[in-house]
């Protein structure tokens, strides 16, 4: 649902070439990257270690990924900067605000006699 | 089509981004504030509840690994059937959307069929908090991938029709790709804090 | 068109600031809910940091204001102004810089004592004067409840209040007791939608959000070592204890109006409250009475009088039999209403009547019986007794004694099962009966 | 890469681009519909338009419209209040009225005519000749009206009832409560299905409506100035308006996902039965007042900053200066946008945050206070050396400025937050957003339309009796609300329908109603003065102000193309270098090789998409309500949505050229 109208003309496909192959590469290890890191997760949660090593260390992985996705196969770090900034100001307002909502919201307050659902 | 402002590379301080591609990556920030307010409002009833529900019989992190794993392929795929684009390589391009949308349905199906068990052993919409939040995150990610593999759908029919090139449609290629990324990190985020984290 | 719009621009600010200032001097700011009268620590904190906000702004808006004017003034265009064009400068980062550092300077100023207030009003001090073991004389209590100051919890209901004080085992609704100069701990829930508790001259407010157990603390009027403190007393000798009481005596001892602070519904705006502040004594007799609840007219016991009521109705006469009857019978009030003492009288969803005719107001305060004396206006009361059960929907639109989930006096029915409301002459009974309760 | 080596363009229909079409005639689509363009039939012309210009003159007049709806809940709300116990009208009725006076204010009143203003001013600020997704635009003008449509369906279903032509019985009996009655910030657990009806359910949907519409609106606006601007208007070219645009844009991008998603879960309570803000089912009320509030404040400054926009604009040119400390403003507009994300838990100062946070909201709260009080200084600094002008435009900036430091003010009272215990849900909160709404917004609103009407529609005030708007106005603002300040701290609760005599608010209240009616007889007069202006002006010129900024380089009103050449911009202030500046500062044109201009076409399938919006909002609301039929109702409307978005797709932009030089006139 989006106009045509307006757009800049694409840069030259014929450059695209080289790199697009060097990039085929990337892609392929970053996939094979991906998957293994979701292996080890999976089995990173069954590991009798300690929980919050095992929970900082899935937190870690999994923003790998993400950001690895992001810059790789989104292209983000071969884009251009403003583009950087348009996703990067969202994604950092909205991790501001619902960590700082985590720490607002707590058990404390809660009044469990008025709760009778569960 | 295009105006005479795109032909001066220099009058746009050198920012000449395509406006899809620029549309596309200012609504994924603002999915960002979109999927960050469904999966806060998960993560803040199971910790203001965690006794509440015990989700670990339930799940099947086997599963959801899987379909996690799907998605991720298939985002590789996604990466190369752009890729394909560029190079003008139609045929290619084909394979890969068609692989894309593939892995699309079997995620929507390993999806589908977690549903209807879950539903099956009594977690509804309206069981309590979890299932409400469980039900809306994963049930508006799962309708992103379903608009996903729609659009590539289109794509693919699209590129029969003689009317794609590599000049023109890398853009829109591009652009429903990065949509596609997109619904595979947010997934990425929800297989771990929604699903890992309930078994550790 | 130019001077005529500056001269009158001029006209407008001058007639604009003598309306302001004719209408400051002419309103007072003493009134029943005026935050400008603040009578407890509390509502005083949170005067002193508005004061100071307005002294803070106040000054930058004469300032900034003032030069804004001047310049405003200075450079208007004067009628066939053929200066050259003025220069076109572009800023001056100097004095970007200093009123920026001017403007935290002033923010700093509002800060501090805003933090020192924050902690201030939010934890509920430990002050041994107002713990109930050192004040209040009434029943026993246990080791926990005499070290703990008097904890009263507040539940909102569309669209009124109840009060517990799980201390001392009693309710009652829409008028709290508290003791004057004592620290006081609430509790706050609401059993439907947000409500909140604002009772101005004493603290501003606190929400009632269901689901969730918010707390506040109140003390009208200081306790004896501020109150000490404030006016400079170092000694401790029994004349000031005294000089102490006569303070609370003729400047706390009152009676305080407060109201639900957040929409919640059609009667939002007739949902108020009161607060009576009284001395120890006075409040420890209020506790007994609430306790020892009422017995039956005639100065019947319970037992004997339902034993005649079960038996045959008809064998009690006189008005307050038959307003008691219909409280039991007809009327349904029971069901939803309880008043200590009749131990049929069990109803949790209205307001507890125990004592009710002695408060001053009903329906959450919307009707009033307050005599100038601090007294109940017997004649008043009686009408608003009769007026709010005859037509309490008019009184309270929307409200849930009429038409409540599956009943209320809206839909009294007789033996047929139709609609029969109350007769005035029965209201009139019920009336009666109500204002015996005291 | 040069102009001539533009590939054939895919669409088949204006595959001869070196040709120029001179004869105006439709062309069929890609779906072998005819496209409307250069339709004789004005109607047809204005639903289907994608012109920027005409777009932005419609949201316009709709806003206006509904400004005088919403005045019009506040004149009975005033005069509802005007006596202690008043029964004027009941108190369901007065709930009613200030939830839709709410609503319609911020939502169809003060965003739309700020919406206004992006769309006619940005595209003509940076040079461009439309906005960067011209159907797009269309579709957020529509989806906006049917958002409105719903939110307010439920006065046209009471008016009904009232008129005895409907009634809530047979298969309707589920429905009570038309009118949305809860707060315009709706606070959970009263919008639950226990406690309110239909109109919640109206309420939701028309929200959800009209997120989209601005959602996809800012969207395009970010696009448009990133990508759209003339050779040489650099960022720190652009006027201020359209940066103000930018960050405004931006902050809807970020915040409306939030209420976005807090409506979902609204709805999903009440037509799914799940437990997000139900307390019996564990549901917490208190995060819907976070995730509005998320949305909400970042909200108040999107109201805002276009108003400082304006008066940034109207300032400069008004004192032949520029604007003072042009890259701080524009910083500290950006600031000020950004810093409201962290400030949302000012409006729960009173729900048991805890100190911590309540501190730390308080101090962040205060600190907006340094950006914002950046700009005034700037803005004095603008006025000082001047040569200060006090025509129709310049009045209202100056009264803004004014008006604006007072609300700010009282919003720092708020900001501390013991202080503010006694002020929230109070008379006080009322006074300090109107403040910022009427004496802020709105007076710049108002020097914003004396400023550009006469660029708009080409014709130039008549007479003065601006300034007797201007006199109306700030007096009855500030007698309406001067007095509320007090009614706050006398303890008078907002949002009471009537109140008891005895507690010292009688005299505030009467002054406060006076001061509405002359307020109104202020508004009345502006829009006496805006018809007489479309009536009896002269034309306007094309800078009749000796203006600074590009949009006065065209002619009044502008054409279509807005520029028959693409201006290249050689510095800030466009205009006024171009007039009074160095030669090397003057405004060159781009050569357009004889190609003509090239046009987006008009087309249908915005309309029908956004109107698709009706039945859905209608039906999913209905359908709560037990109306039967009503879900294939929403159904249809969601087929309606998804075949306009589908034709819109297939059938290509299209265009069509334009020969400037014989259409220069
Ligand atoms: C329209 C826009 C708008 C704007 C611009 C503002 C601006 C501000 N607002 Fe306001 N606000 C609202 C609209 C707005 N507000 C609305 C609609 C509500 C109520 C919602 C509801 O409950 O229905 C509200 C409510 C509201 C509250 C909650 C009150 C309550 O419910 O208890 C608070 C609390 O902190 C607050 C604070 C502020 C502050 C600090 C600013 C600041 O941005 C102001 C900054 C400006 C200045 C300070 C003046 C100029 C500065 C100088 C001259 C420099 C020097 C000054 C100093 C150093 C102090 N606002
Ligand atoms: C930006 C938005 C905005 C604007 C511009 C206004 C404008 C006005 N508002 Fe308000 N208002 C709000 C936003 C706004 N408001 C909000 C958000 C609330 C909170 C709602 C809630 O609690 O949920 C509120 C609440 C509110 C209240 C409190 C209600 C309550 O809490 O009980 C009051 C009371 O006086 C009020 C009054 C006014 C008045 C007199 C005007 C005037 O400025 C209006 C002037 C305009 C006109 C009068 C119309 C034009 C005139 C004519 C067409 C003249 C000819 C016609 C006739 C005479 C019939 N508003
Ligand atoms: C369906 C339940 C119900 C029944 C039956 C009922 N009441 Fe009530 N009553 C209420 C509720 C609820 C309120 C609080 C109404 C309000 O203020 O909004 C109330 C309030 C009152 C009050 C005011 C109390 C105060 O302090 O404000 C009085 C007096 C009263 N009821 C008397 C009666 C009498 C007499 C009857 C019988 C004829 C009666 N009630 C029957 C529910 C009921
Ligand atoms: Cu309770 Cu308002
Ligand atoms: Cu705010």
């Amino acid at each position: 649902m989006t106009d045509n109208d307006y757009q800049p003309v694409p840069l030259a496909p014929d450059s695209h070439k080289d790199s697009e192959t060097e990039k085929y590469h990337t892609f392929v290890n970053l996939a094979l990257g991906l998957a293994a890191i979701t292996g080890i997760e999976l089995v990173l949660v069954y590991l009798p270690f300690n929980k919050a090593l095992i929970f900082t260390v899935l937190i870690t992985l999994s923003l790998f990924k993400f950001v690895a996705v992001i810059a790789w196969f989104m292209h983000l770090i071969y884009d251009k900067l403003i583009l950087t900034l348009a996703f990067g100001t969202g994604l950092s307002i909205a991790t501001g605000t619902f960590i700082a909502l985590g720490f607002l919201t707590s058990r404390g307050n809660v009044d469990m006699e008025a709760i009778t659902g569960f | 089509m295009h105006t005479a402002e795109a032909t001066h590379e220099d009058s746009h301080d050198n920012l000449i981004i395509d406006n899809k591609k620029l549309l596309m990556w200012v609504f994924l920030g603002s999915d960002c504030m979109f999927f960050g307010t469904l999966i806060s409002t998960h993560l803040i009833y199971r910790k203001l509840y965690p006794e509440s529900f015990d989700p670990t019989a339930l799940f099947s992190l086997e599963l959801t690994s899987f379909s996690t794993f799907i998605l991720l392929m298939s985002s590789f795929l996604m990466a190369l059937a752009v890729s394909a684009m560029h190079k003008g390589e139609l045929k290619s391009f084909r394979n890969n959307v068609i692989g894309v949308v593939f892995f699309g349905l079997i995620f929507l199906g390993c999806q589908v069929y977690e549903f209807a068990h879950f539903v099956h052993e009594g977690l509804t919409l309206s069981t309590n908090t979890f299932g409400s939040t469980f039900y809306m995150m994963t049930g508006t990610h799962g309708v992103h991938v379903a608009i996903g593999v729609f659009w590539l759908v289109c794509m693919y029919f699209y590129s029969h029709t003689g009317k794609m090139n590599a000049h023109e449609s890398a853009v829109d290629v591009e652009v429903a790709g990065l949509y596609w990324h997109f619904v595979d990190i947010v997934w990425i985020v929800i297989f771990t804090v929604v699903y890992l984290i309930e078994f550790i | 068109m130019k001077s005529i719009s500056v001269r009158l621009l001029r006209i407008f600010s001058t007639v604009s600031i003598w309306v302001l200032t004719a209408f400051i001097s002419g309103c007072s700011l003493d009134t029943r809910m005026s935050t400008f009268v603040p009578k407890g620590p509390i509502a005083e904190t949170q005067l002193d940091l508005f004061m100071l906000t307005v002294w803070v702004t106040g000054f930058i808006f004469i300032a900034v204001g003032g030069v804004y004017t001047y310049t405003i003034i200075k450079f208007r265009e004067k009628p066939n102004d053929d200066r050259p064009l003025p220069t076109q400068g572009h800023g001056n980062p100097l004095i970007e810089i200093g009123l920026i550092g001017a403007s935290i300077f002033l923010l700093v100023i509002i800060a501090v004592p805003t933090l020192q207030g924050i902690w201030f009003t939010h934890d509920t001090p430990d002050d041994p004067e107002s713990r109930m073991g050192t004040w209040y004389n009434g029943d026993e209590l246990s080791d926990e409840e005499a070290d703990n100051p008097l904890i009263i919890k507040v539940k909102g209901y569309r669209w009124w209040w109840a009060f517990e004080y799980p201390q001392l085992g009693i309710t009652t609704a829409n008028e709290m007791v508290i003791p004057a100069g004592k620290v006081v701990h609430l509790e706050l829930r609401s059993v439907d939608v947000i409500h909140s508790f604002w009772l101005p001259k004493i603290a501003g407010k606190v929400d009632l959000i269901p689901g969730r157990t918010n707390s506040m603390w109140i003390q009208a009027g200081d306790n004896y070592l501020n109150w000490k403190e404030k006016h400079g007393h170092k000694a401790d000798d029994e004349s000031l204890r005294s000089e102490y009481s006569s303070y609370l005596e003729e400047e706390i001892h009152d009676y305080y109006y407060g109201q639900c602070a957040e929409y919640c519904g059609d009667s939002h705006a007739r949902m108020l409250f009161r607060a009576n502040v009284v001395n120890d004594d006075d409040f420890t007799t209020w506790v007994a009475d609430e306790k020892n609840g009422h017995k039956a007219p005639s100065n019947m016991n319970w037992d004997e009088w339902y034993a005649a009521y079960d038996e045959n109705p008809n064998q009690l006469s006189g008005d307050l039999h038959e307003g008691l009857k219909i409280f039991m019978g007809r009327g349904q009030c029971a069901t939803c209403h309880q008043v200590a003492g009749n131990p049929r009288a069990l109803g949790v969803a209205g307001p507890n009547l125990t004592n009710v005719g002695s408060r001053m107001s009903i329906a959450a305060g919307w009707l009033n019986h307050r005599s100038d004396t601090n007294n109940v206006d017997i004649e008043k009361q009686y009408d608003n007794f009769f007026k709010w059960i005859k037509e309490t929907d008019v009184v309270k639109p929307g409200n849930l004694m009429w038409r409540a989930n599956g009943g209320g006096i809206g839909e009294l029915t007789n033996e047929n099962g139709e609609i029969a409301l109350l007769t005035d002459d029965e209201i009139h009974k019920l009336s009666l009966y109500l204002q015996s309760l005291k | 890469m040069s102009y001539t080596e533009i590939q054939t363009p895919k669409n088949p229909s204006t595959k001869d681009t070196t040709s120029v079409p001179q004869v105006l005639t439709p062309q069929s689509s890609q779906i072998g519909l005819m496209r409307p363009d250069h339709s004789k039939n004005v109607i047809i012309d204005w639903l289907t338009t994608v012109d920027h210009k005409k777009i932005g003159l419609m949201y316009g007049a709709i806003a206006l419209f509904f400004l005088l709806v919403g005045g019009v809940e506040a004149l009975i709300i005033r005069t509802q209040l005007a006596i202690p116990e008043n029964d004027l009208i009941s108190a369901q009725r007065y709930n009613q009225l200030f939830t839709m006076h709410g609503t319609t204010m911020i939502f169809l009143a003060i965003m739309p005519l700020n919406a206004a203003f992006f769309n006619f001013l940005v595209p003509l600020q940076i040079g461009a000749r439309d906005v960067a997704f011209p159907r797009v635009n269309t579709f957020s003008l529509w989806a906006f009206v049917a958002g409105a449509l719903v939110i307010n369906f439920g006065w046209i279903l009471q008016a009904l009832q009232v008129m005895g032509l409907f009634q809530a019985s047979g298969p309707t009996a589920g429905m009570n409560d038309f009118v949305p009655a809860m707060g315009w910030f709706g606070y959970a657990p009263i919008t639950g299905i226990n406690f309110t009806g239909a109109g919640t359910d109206f309420w939701i949907m028309g929200l959800q409506i009209l997120g989209i519409a601005s959602l996809s609106a800012a969207m395009n606006f970010v696009v448009t100035i990133i990508n759209m601007r003339a050779p040489g208007m650099k960022m720190m070219r652009m006027p201020v308006f359209t940066w103000m645009t930018l960050v405004v844009s931006l902050l809807i991008v970020f915040a409306f996902p939030a209420i976005t998603v807090a409506l979902g879960q609204l709805m999903f309570d009440r037509c799914f039965g799940t437990n997000f803000f139900v307390v019996a089912g564990g549901g917490q009320p208190i995060l819907w007042q976070h995730l509005f509030w998320i949305f909400g404040h970042p909200e108040v400054y999107i109201l805002v900053l276009p108003a400082m926009g304006i008066v940034s604009e109207v300032l400069p040119v008004f004192s032949k200066k520029p604007l003072f400390g042009y890259a701080i403003v524009v910083f500290s507009g950006a600031v000020i946008g950004f810093l409201g994300f962290a400030v949302w838990s000012h409006h729960m100062f009173t729900t048991g945050l805890g100190k911590v946070a309540t501190a730390a909201f308080s101090l962040l709260t205060m600190a907006i206070a340094v950006p914002t009080g950046v700009k005034i200084f700037n803005w004095i600094g603008t006025l000082w050396g001047g040569r200060v002008r006090f025509s129709a435009p310049m009045i209202f900036s100056i009264g803004f400025v004014w008006m604006f430091m007072m609300g700010g003010f009282s919003g720092i009272m708020h900001s501390s937050a013991p202080a503010d215990a006694q002020q929230q849900d109070s008379y006080f909160v009322i006074a300090h957003f109107h403040y910022v709404a009427i004496g802020g917004i709105f007076l710049a609103v108002v020097a914003g339309i004396y400023f550009w009407l006469p660029k708009m529609i080409g014709k130039m005030w008549k007479g003065n009796l601006s300034t007797w708007v201007a006199i109306f106005s700030t007096a009855g603002l500030n007698i309406t609300f001067f007095p509320m300040h007090f009614l706050g701290l006398l303890g008078m609760p907002r949002r009471t329908h009537t109140y008891l005599a005895g507690f010292g608010w009688e005299t505030y209240n009467l002054i406060c109603t006076i001061g509405a009616y002359i307020l109104a007889f202020g508004i009345l007069l502006l829009v006496v003065d805006i018809v007489r202006c479309f009536r009896y002006g002269e034309p306007a010129g094309d800078d009749p102000w000796d203006a600074r900024t590009l949009e006065w380089a065209t002619t009044s009103p502008p054409k279509v193309y807005n520029f028959a050449k693409t201006p290249i911009i050689p510095a800030r202030d466009a205009l006024w270098e171009n007039k009074y500046g160095p030669k090397n500062r003057k405004i060159t044109y781009e050569d357009d090789h004889g190609h003509g201009i090239h046009m987006p076409s008009q087309s249908w399938m915005p309309l029908i998409a956004s109107l698709g919006f009706i039945p859905l909002g209608l039906g999913m609301s209905l359908m709560q309500a037990g109306v039967p039929f009503m879900g294939y109702f929403a159904i249809f409307g969601l087929v309606m949505l998804s075949i306009g978005v589908a034709l819109w797709a297939i059938e290509g932009p299209g265009g069509y050229h334009l020969n400037a030089k014989e259409n220069v006139a």
